[in-house]
């Protein structure tokens, strides 16, 4: 409105003799002109990433320039792991195989899936058994929740393994990634132990046994198990070795299913994020990925320094 | 031929993954090996023709010299990675609403399920539970895997084949591997999936689990098959025949990495201490198929005989 | 490196190639799936939706299609001209009583409730300023101050508040109001208030009751449901909401959403698969009386049926039919399997007849022998313990003694004289325990010497062998007896000819040579009518195929004459439970003559004389047969004896046994009969104690699947859908040796043990119902059946009934058959009267005293024992069951509890009888009118040949006088179609008198006269007897 | 390639992506645009589901709570006054007064606190913020708004009475009450 005010006092000594009519028409123009720009606007909002609020969202302006391109992948928080540009080549699937990536997205699935389940789940035994019923029976999605997390661990298990596979034979670990390497092992054993610890959970025969037996293996730890070589000599009994440390008890019992619980939702998955962290970290340090890097003739060793 | 029961074995939910695992494992193989191939004719076109090494981008992928070198992340890279995203959500979506995540009975101590297995990733494991005691196999050697993974790049002195596939620049080290993790690792996991039923008897595929099956299977040890009473003999004995193994395995080796001019090269570059941790780490993975032979074969349980350990 | 087969493409294949295909396709696929996971949610894993919606609709078109007709007949019923009479009393009352009733009401609610309401929110207020002053009072330290407070209480009390109260008009109207004003006007608006809403109610009555009295009105006469009730479930239908229906007990989380597709179970309309157009699911519970006394709300259903419970997302899960459910569904034959859950001690349980039939097959057939249960076979492991008890008293007596030596030593010794005091005293004590001790010692021998008498073995005492029977008959029925007697007890063991032979001379071998006296032969006519009679058929039967006649609770008798010895029969008739050499637990053999002389006794052994000349110690006296003794003469039992000798094959032969003698085979013989567990069933010499050779299966229902040994057939079974507990029990019982089905057993002693019983499809089904219910009960202890008092006396007593088979002679349960009832000849109207007495209502009926006394000796004379007590008229004869006093208690209780009768007895006091009260009632006795005579026994002989009914002169012992009232105005009430003919006394007032023609000189008597004859009857004496029959004749 | 007769999409698209032939010209905009708008709609047309899911999962279909009807004995149980014995099972109070037997849920109608019965002051006193209710849990002071509800009570077949907490009779400031509906109290 405040327009229209504007353009009537611009156009006043014009109309001076019929003020009604100019009032009239003016008001007529000016709501025009609001049409109009209304108009302008709307066109714009049909590209929203053109608007500022994107911009302010982003903070990048979305333009195909290499500028902008690069800061949007630099100023994203999710996307700030990767590099602005990379090797051309290492976008080849056939080179990556992406197994690394694909195993940190299964990750992010099982902790999203994970923590759901967390709500109707208690670490105690015959409820617990009972709670797997109930998530099964009246939990809507409960079933499909649990069913995507235990595939999922499942799955992770193999992208993890393939991962190491690739970074072998493309010899990634050589200098200057040997380290990344280390932790990508670590990484490795600690999806292992968050798999495993996760079997006990529902409480049943499966779970039990093979919890059982993967425990009663660290009774027989060299030294620190009882029924490890030189345990006995060490005053090694079932109340004070290894196993005991796992299981909080002598058997499998609550304890140990409260223990396996704490391990699998809160320890693991906070030492494992750090490690993930420090891996991605060290690929950007080290160079982002090894490859596809110019094949090394025999001829171009050079001495050991 | 029993496809009932070698059906049920492959459904079975948990088993799946291991199914899977039949067909991906060839498939990568086979999927990098195939490259690793292509870079050696590559490299053995350049080592043919200096003038070309100097000019050629040293890729199998194709290049033209216009072409940039880099490519931005965005679109270029996270567009596959969302495609990756999609697909892995679809396989989990069909794979979760298809196969119900396995429920057995409610926990019962005094009931010990027939054959109870240890979740899939770890039934190498309990297949090496066979052919060594627990400590071994359930403390020792795994330990020794994950410190063995972690010291590779530290005692691979290799300079070549950095970042790219191949194969004939290291050759050893390949087979190392191959043979560590497909022949040992997966395979097992297959055998304890798929060929060890009930009481941990082996089952050819297609045969019939059968709980009441009885099989003469008497284990004896070493030097019980020589007739051997007296312990200290014994113990010496095994203790001999263990170092035996030892040293025939330690030259084997050697014979191994310094089989090429090549490979010759690589061991002089290798310090002391690196090659020391590479025999320990070899032999020890040699061990275990070599004791698998032993058992699966001569029905012999332990080599070595000691009050402390038995190996 | 341009090879030819790839060229190098123009363009940038990194920059330029487009993934937009793939992600197209993949992105239609995600929005697929994700559509796929709702499906399944919403609808594929939620079975019980459909299940509501379709019940909803097919139950509302069957209340529709009901409604009318029970509407119908509630018309019918409003419309009777009693109904409407009362509708027309209800009226009245309305109109009458209305308008005070409207008047009271405006007054308390338009009035009184208003006023107080506001009045009390002003008094509250003050009330408070008051209690806090008060509260300052009591707080207050100094006596001014609280004063000072007094004081401003005071001014509070005297302060006027304005307070605004509404008039019944509605409008305000305002009040000076003071705290006592307050208080008093309150006090009386409430006190108002009350009188008026008692008087309210006090008005209100009679119509309350009127209409009470109408609906019950209706609610009698009408049908099963009223109106009401039907638009009331239509109603719930109209908006009916489709979500899990869930039973759920918190204590023993309990959770069942079975209702949740089972939706008609508790609906109150009785619905049939066939109103549900055949939807099995939706019909309601099949036995509603089981839901009354087991409330869903409190028992839920898996705990009787078993199945997941729990489960809601398919049908099969739900049943718990699928893998790894430890708790499958019960199958329809087997549903009963549910109550033995709980009602773990009992052998019969109400409404449980299959269960019952299972139970009663697990003691009858012998398993009981082989394998351990709970509860049964009790009297032997009490024994045992008994035995137990009794030596650790012995020691701690003899500890006492020691103890005592020692502290009187000690005494003698002693310094102070205190001490000594106290150490004697001590030892006296100790002799008072002692003395303690042997009254327990005593009690325990008397229940040893019970417990001989009450175990018994399911089948004969071999040790009688060589007495009993043919010789070379033994090795034929040892081999197969099906064969030579189908459906014989006895089941038939997978023997090879040498260990039929090597067992058969054991047993024989082992045999006792006692003395056996000779009898003449009887007369075979007369001992077949007497078979046929005197009720031996109950529980025996005779004849083969369709001829077969009698009770199958023991032996079939065909063919006696082909195996068994004459004179060993007169002997077992006259008395089974004479035994041919007494026999010593403690020296464990049979007592001879020669033990007895050398300790100086005559050789005698019966119940009286139950202790060993050896040791002491309590003798077994009788054979361990339930058979009882039936009092005949012995001419009768010769009789009998000649007839069952009578019955044989035309022509039978066995072939020769002479290896029977060979004494080489004993101990072959005696090994294999170890092996076999035959002592389980049979008394054998040497193996009287041996132990049970099966496994223990009070839990065998919940034993893991896994430890069942399904041998070679696990997968066939697996297969073919029965590899679960139902489908091993079957198969097991069917034929028991299937699971050595393909074995390559060599050792015929490896082979499974369990013989072959030959069940029938019906017995199969009952044994695995009772032994599906043989679990750990899912339901913790305090839900078992264990209730208190009489009920656990008719538990304790059921398992005697059945013990003995009292049920194949009398009805002690509404709708059961005897044996009699079956048998041909009783079925005839004049041999009816022969059937013994039904014993429903024993309890309210006999003394409980005598009962016992009954029990123990039936004939009640010391004298003459070759009659009946009671019905000195029946054929049929009471047998003496040689009942231990700990039985003849538990049977007596059980009858008393059965009618809820109160322990212990109390006889009423009867006013005593005058003498001219006395002459009346026998007149009326005797009276043309009166029929009594005719079929009551009256002790003379010649009228009791025709007498029908019991002698009066042992009413007087054997009564209840309640009863006897009862029974007189209505026995037809109590045993229909008796030939006590009912209606004989008629309500005349406050009073009966008798319906028929009166004697003279009960014009003038006023009282009642069923109570006259009740009181005449139990002052009855036998020169009453004789004075009554002599008027009788005079009569007549 | 774009389709000039119908709305372009979907149904070409698919059309064209199940036809064997390869594409023409894999750059085709138009094509590719069309592309881009459906592949964004289904991904968050999914994970809108996916949210809703979400949701969803937070609403069991069933609960295991304590149930809300039960018995609490016969009339004859209850002498005049306020019956505590109650309190702790089901948290209520039995009162019976000239009138009959009523239920009070011991619920503060303030904020929900659990208030004390005072024998000696005969009143309830809320801890929390001090409201004070009369022996029939009509409030007087502090700021309680309103009395205490009232639990249904009915008489069963068996004479003894049901309470169920599920229904309750309110007596808001100003309005009618409904403590004399039938269901709010007994008349015995």
């Amino acid at each position: 409105m405040a327009e229209t005010n504007g353009n009537s006092g611009n156009g006043a000594p014009a109309g001076n003799g019929s003020g009604g009519k100019s009032v009239l028409t003016t008001l007529v123009e000016g709501s025009k002109e609001v049409k109009d720009r209304a108009l302008k606007e709307i066109e714009t909002y049909k590209k929203p990433e053109k608007t500022d609020l994107w911009k302010s969202i982003l903070r990048v302006k979305h333009d195909e320039t290499p500028r902008s391109r690069a800061l949007g992948v630099l100023s994203n928080v999710f996307l700030h792991l990767h590099p602005a540009k990379i090797n051309r080549d290492a976008v080849a699937y056939n080179y990556t195989w992406g197994m690394g990536g694909i195993s940190f997205y299964i990750y992010i699935v099982l902790v999203f899936t994970g923590a759901l389940l967390m709500f109707y789940y208690h670490p105690s035994k015959v409820v617990a058994f009972r709670d797997i019923l109930y998530l099964e029976h009246d939990v809507p999605f409960g079933k499909l929740l649990r069913n995507m997390h235990r595939w999922a661990a499942h799955l992770m298990v193999i992208t993890v393994e393939l991962h190491m596979f690739r970074v072998f034979l493309t010899g990634s670990y050589k200098r200057p990634r040997e380290f990344n390497w280390v932790v990508g092992v670590i990484l490795l054993v600690l999806t292992l132990l968050l798999s495993f610890t996760g079997y006990l959970l529902p409480d049943d025969q499966l779970g039990f046994w093979a919890v059982t037996v993967g425990t009663n293996m660290a009774r027989a730890t060299p030294l620190l198990g009882h029924d490890g070589p030189f345990g006995l000599e060490l005053g090694m009994t079932p109340f004070n070795d290894v196993r005991f440390a796992l299981l909080g008890g002598s058997i499998v019992d609550s304890n140990a299913l409260l223990r396996a619980y704490i391990w699998h939702c809160v320890a693991i998955p906070i030492i494992a994020s750090a490690f993930m962290v420090v891996h991605f970290w060290r690929i950007r340090k080290d160079g982002g990925i090894s490859g596809p890097a110019p094949v090394m003739l025999e001829s171009e060793i050079k001495e050991r320094r | 031929m029993d496809w009932h029961q070698l059906w049920t074995i492959l459904a079975t939910p948990d088993n799946v993954p291991i199914t899977l695992l039949l067909f991906v494992i060839p498939f990568y193989t086979w999927y990098g090996l195939r490259q690793s191939l292509a870079n050696d004719r590559l490299i053995e076109k350049l080592e043919a023709d200096p003038a070309l090494a100097k000019t050629h981008h040293r890729k199998t992928q194709p290049y033209r010299p216009e072409w940039a070198r880099e490519v931005h992340v965005w679109p270029y890279l996270l567009r596959i990675e969302f495609l990756a995203a999609i697909i892995v959500t679809i396989i989990l979506f069909v794979w979760s609403i298809v196969l119900n995540a396995p429920l057995e009975e409610p926990a019962n101590p005094t009931l010990t399920m027939n054959p109870s297995k240890a979740p899939w990733y770890f039934l190498g494991l309990q297949e090496m539970l066979v052919y060594f005691d627990p400590w071994m196999a359930g403390v020792v050697l795994p330990s020794l895997i994950i410190v063995g993974l972690m010291v590779i790049p530290y005692i691979d002195e290799n300079p070549l084949g950095n970042g790219y596939y191949v194969y004939k620049q290291r050759k050893f080290a390949i087979w190392t591997f191959i043979f560590g993790f497909i022949i040992l690792w997966v395979s097992m996991i297959i055998i304890g999936t798929m060929i060890r039923g009930p009481g941990w008897m082996w089952f050819w595929p297609g045969q019939t689990w059968d709980h009441n099956r009885l099989i003469f299977e008497v284990n004896r040890d070493l030097h019980e098959i020589l007739g051997i009473r007296n312990r200290w003999v014994a113990f010496f004995l095994g203790g001999g025949a263990t170092t035996l193994y030892l040293v025939g395995a330690a030259i084997g080796i050697h014979k191994l990495i310094t089989l090429t001019p090549f490979s010759k090269k690589i061991y002089k570059r290798m310090s002391l201490l690196q090659y020391v941790t590479m025999q320990i780490f070899l032999i020890t993975m040699l061990s275990l198929p070599v004791k698998m032979v032993l058992r699966l074969l001569f029905r012999i349980k332990y080599v070595w005989v000691t009050p402390w350990f038995n190996i | 490196m341009s090879d030819p087969n790839n060229p190098i493409p123009e363009q940038d294949p990194v920059v330029h190639s487009s993934l937009s295909k793939p992600l197209y396709i993949s992105a239609a696929l995600l929005v697929l799936c994700t559509v796929w996971a709702l499906y399944d949610e919403v609808y594929a894993m939620r079975p019980w939706k459909s299940y509501q919606s379709r019940f909803a609709a097919l139950y509302s078109e069957y209340l529709k299609k009901i409604t009318p007709v029970e509407e119908a007949d509630e018309t019918k019923v409003k419309a009777s001209g009693e109904y409407k009479r009362m509708e027309q009393q209800m009226a009245d009352l309305r109109a009458k009583l209305g308008p005070k009733m409207s008047e009271m009401e405006r007054e308390i609610n338009q009035v009184l409730t208003p006023k107080i309401i506001d009045l009390n929110n002003a008094y509250q207020v003050l009330r408070s300023e008051i209690s806090a002053l008060t509260y300052q009072i009591e707080v207050a330290s100094s006596d001014s101050s609280k004063n000072s407070l007094r004081a401003d209480i005071e001014e509070i009390k005297k302060r006027m508040e304005s307070v605004s109260l509404p008039e019944p008009d509605g409008a305000l109207k305002k009040y000076e109001y003071s705290y006592a004003k307050m208080e008093e006007d309150l006090a009386k608006w409430r006190e108002r208030k009350t009188q008026l809403l008692d008087r309210l109610a006090e008005t209100r009555k009679p119509i309350m009751e009127l209409d009470e009295k109408m609906s019950r009105f209706v609610a009698d006469r009408g049908p099963e449901l009223s109106g009401s009730v039907l638009r009331g479930l239509r109603a719930k239908l109209d908006n009916w909401d489709i979500s899990i229906r869930q039973i759920h007990v918190r204590d023993v989380d309990l959770v069942d959403r079975c209702e949740s597709c089972h939706l008609g179970i508790r609906e109150p309309v009785t619905i049939t698969a066939a109103d549900m157009n055949g939807e099995r699911a939706f019909t309601s519970h099949p036995r509603k009386e089981l839901l009354k006394i087991h409330d869903p709300e409190r028992f839920g259903c898996s705990p009787c049926h078993n199945g997941n419970g729990i489960a809601t997302s398919s049908v099969t899960k739900g049943h718990g039919r699928h893998k790894y459910w430890l708790w499958p569904l019960y199958y329809p034959e087997n549903v009963q399997a549910g109550c033995q859950h709980c009602h773990v001690k009992e052998i019969v349980t109400e409404f449980a007849t299959a269960l019952n039939e299972g139970r009663e097959l697990f003691r009858r057939r012998g398993c009981i022998g082989c394998h351990r249960y709970e509860a049964y076979d009790r009297d032997w492991e009490e024994l045992v313990a008994t035995g137990q008890t009794i030596r650790n008293l012995e020691q701690q007596r003899a500890d006492y003694q020691r103890e005592i030596g020692v502290s009187t030593r000690r005494a003698d010794v002693a310094k102070e004289n205190s001490e000594a005091q106290r150490l004697y005293q001590h030892a006296d004590n100790l002799r008072i325990r002692i003395s303690g001790i042997d009254s327990r010692i005593e009690q325990l021998d008397l229940r040893t010497s019970d417990l001989w008498k009450e175990v018994k073995k399911v089948g004969p005492n071999l040790k009688d062998v060589r007495l009993k029977l043919r010789k070379e008959w033994v090795p034929v029925w040892i081999k197969d007896p099906h064969a030579w007697r189908p459906g014989a007890k006895m089941p038939t063991f997978r023997l090879t000819e040498e260990e039929v032979r090597a067992i058969s001379a054991f047993i024989w071998q082992s045999g006792v040579n006692g003395p056996l006296a000779k009898h003449p032969q009887g007369n075979a006519e007369r001992g077949k009518e007497a078979l046929e009679t005197r009720g031996c058929l109950a529980c025996h039967s005779i004849g083969e195929g369709s001829q077969q006649e009698g009770g199958d609770f023991a032996a079939n008798l065909s063919r006696m004459g082909e195996k068994i010895n004459y004179d060993y029969m007169v002997r077992w008739i006259d008395n089974p439970r004479q035994r041919t050499l007494p026999y010593d637990p403690h020296e464990k053999r049979d007592l001879t003559e020669e033990d007895y002389k050398k300790a100086g006794v005559p050789f005698v052994f019966d119940n009286e004389h139950t202790v060993s000349p050896v040791n002491g110690r309590q003798l077994l006296v009788q054979n361990m047969t339930t058979m009882p003794h039936m009092r005949l003469s012995i001419e009768e039992a010769r009789d009998i004896a000649t007839y069952l000798m009578t019955r044989k094959r035309a022509s039978f032969s066995f072939p020769p046994a002479g290896f029977m003698d060979d004494p080489k085979l004993k101990d072959r013989g005696r090994f294999l009969v170890r092996h076999y567990g035959c002592a389980a069933c049979h008394e054998i010499a040497g193996l009287e104690d041996e132990q049970r050779i099966g496994t223990e299966l009070t839990k065998e229902g919940s034993k893991p699947l896994e430890r069942l040994d399904f041998a070679l057939l696990t997968h066939d079974a697996y297969k073919e859908g029965w590899y679960n507990h139902k489908g091993f029990f079957e198969n097991k019982l069917k034929n028991p040796a299937v699971f050595d089905k393909g074995k390559e057993k060599t050792d015929p002693l490896e082979r499974l043990k369990m013989p072959n019983f030959n069940l029938e499809k019906k017995e199969v089904d009952a044994l695995t119902t009772f032994l599906l219910g043989s679990v750990e009960s899912p339901l913790p202890p305090r839900y078992h059946y264990n209730p208190p008092g009489q009920k656990q006396d008719i538990i304790e007593g059921w398992w005697l009934v059945r013990k003995y088979n009292c049920m194949g002679c009398h009805q002690l349960l509404i709708g059961q058959e005897t044996v009699f009832m079956k048998m041909k000849r009783y079925e005839d109207p004049d041999w009816k009267e022969q059937r013994p007495p039904s014993l429903i209502g024993e309890g309210a009926r006999v003394n409980p005293g005598w009962l016992k006394e009954f029990l123990e000796n039936p004939a009640l004379s010391e004298s003459n024992k070759d009659r009946n007590g009671v019905r000195t008229y029946l054929k049929a004869r009471m047998p003496t069951f040689y009942f231990s006093d700990g039985e003849l208690r538990k049977l007596v209780l059980f009858f008393e509890a059965l009618s809820n009768q109160a322990q212990p007895f109390i006889p009423s006091r009867l006013d005593p009888i005058t003498e001219q009260e006395r002459l009346l009632a026998r007149a009326l006795f005797t009276s043309e009118g009166a029929p009594c005579l005719k079929c009551h026994a009256t002790g003379d002989p010649a009228h009791d040949a025709r007498a029908t009914a019991p002698n009066f002169v042992t009413a007087g012992q054997r009564l209840k006088p309640g009863w006897t009232k009862r029974w007189l105005l209505d026995p037809a009430m109590m045993i229909p179609g008796t030939a006590m003919p009912s209606g004989l006394f008629a309500r005349e007032g406050d009073r009966w008198v008798f319906a028929g023609p009166l004697p003279a000189g009960f014009q003038n008597y006023r009282k009642d006269h069923a109570d006259l004859l009740v009181r005449y009857m139990f002052s009855f004496t036998p020169d009453e007897l004789a004075r009554m029959r002599s008027s009788a004749r005079s009569g007549n | 390639m774009s389709t000039p007769s119908g709305k372009p999409g979907i149904k070409d698209a698919l059309a064209r992506i199940f036809s064997k032939q390869k594409e023409e010209n894999p750059l085709d905009d138009a094509l590719i645009a069309r592309r881009r708008r459906f592949v964004m709609a289904a991904v968050l047309g999914s994970l809108g589901v996916n949210f809703f899911m979400f949701l969803r999962f937070f609403f069991p279909r069933v609960l295991f709570e304590p149930k809300t009807k039960f018995k609490i004995g016969y009339p004859a149980d209850f002498g005049f006054g306020v019956d505590t014995k109650f309190q702790n099972a089901y948290r209520i109070w039995v009162v019976r007064n000239t009138e009959g037997i009523f239920v009070i849920s011991a619920i503060c109608t303030h904020l929900g606190c659990t208030p004390d019965w005072k024998p000696s002051e005969n009143k309830f006193k809320c801890p929390c913020h001090g409201s004070g209710y009369d022996s029939e849990g009509v409030n007087f002071e502090g700021p309680a708004p309103r009395p205490m509800d009232r639990a249904q009570v009915e008489l069963d077949t068996d004479g003894q009475i049901i309470v169920d907490l599920a229904k309750s009779y309110k007596w808001p400031k100003g309005e009618r009450s409904q403590f004399g509906d039938d269901g709010a109290i007994v008349r015995v």
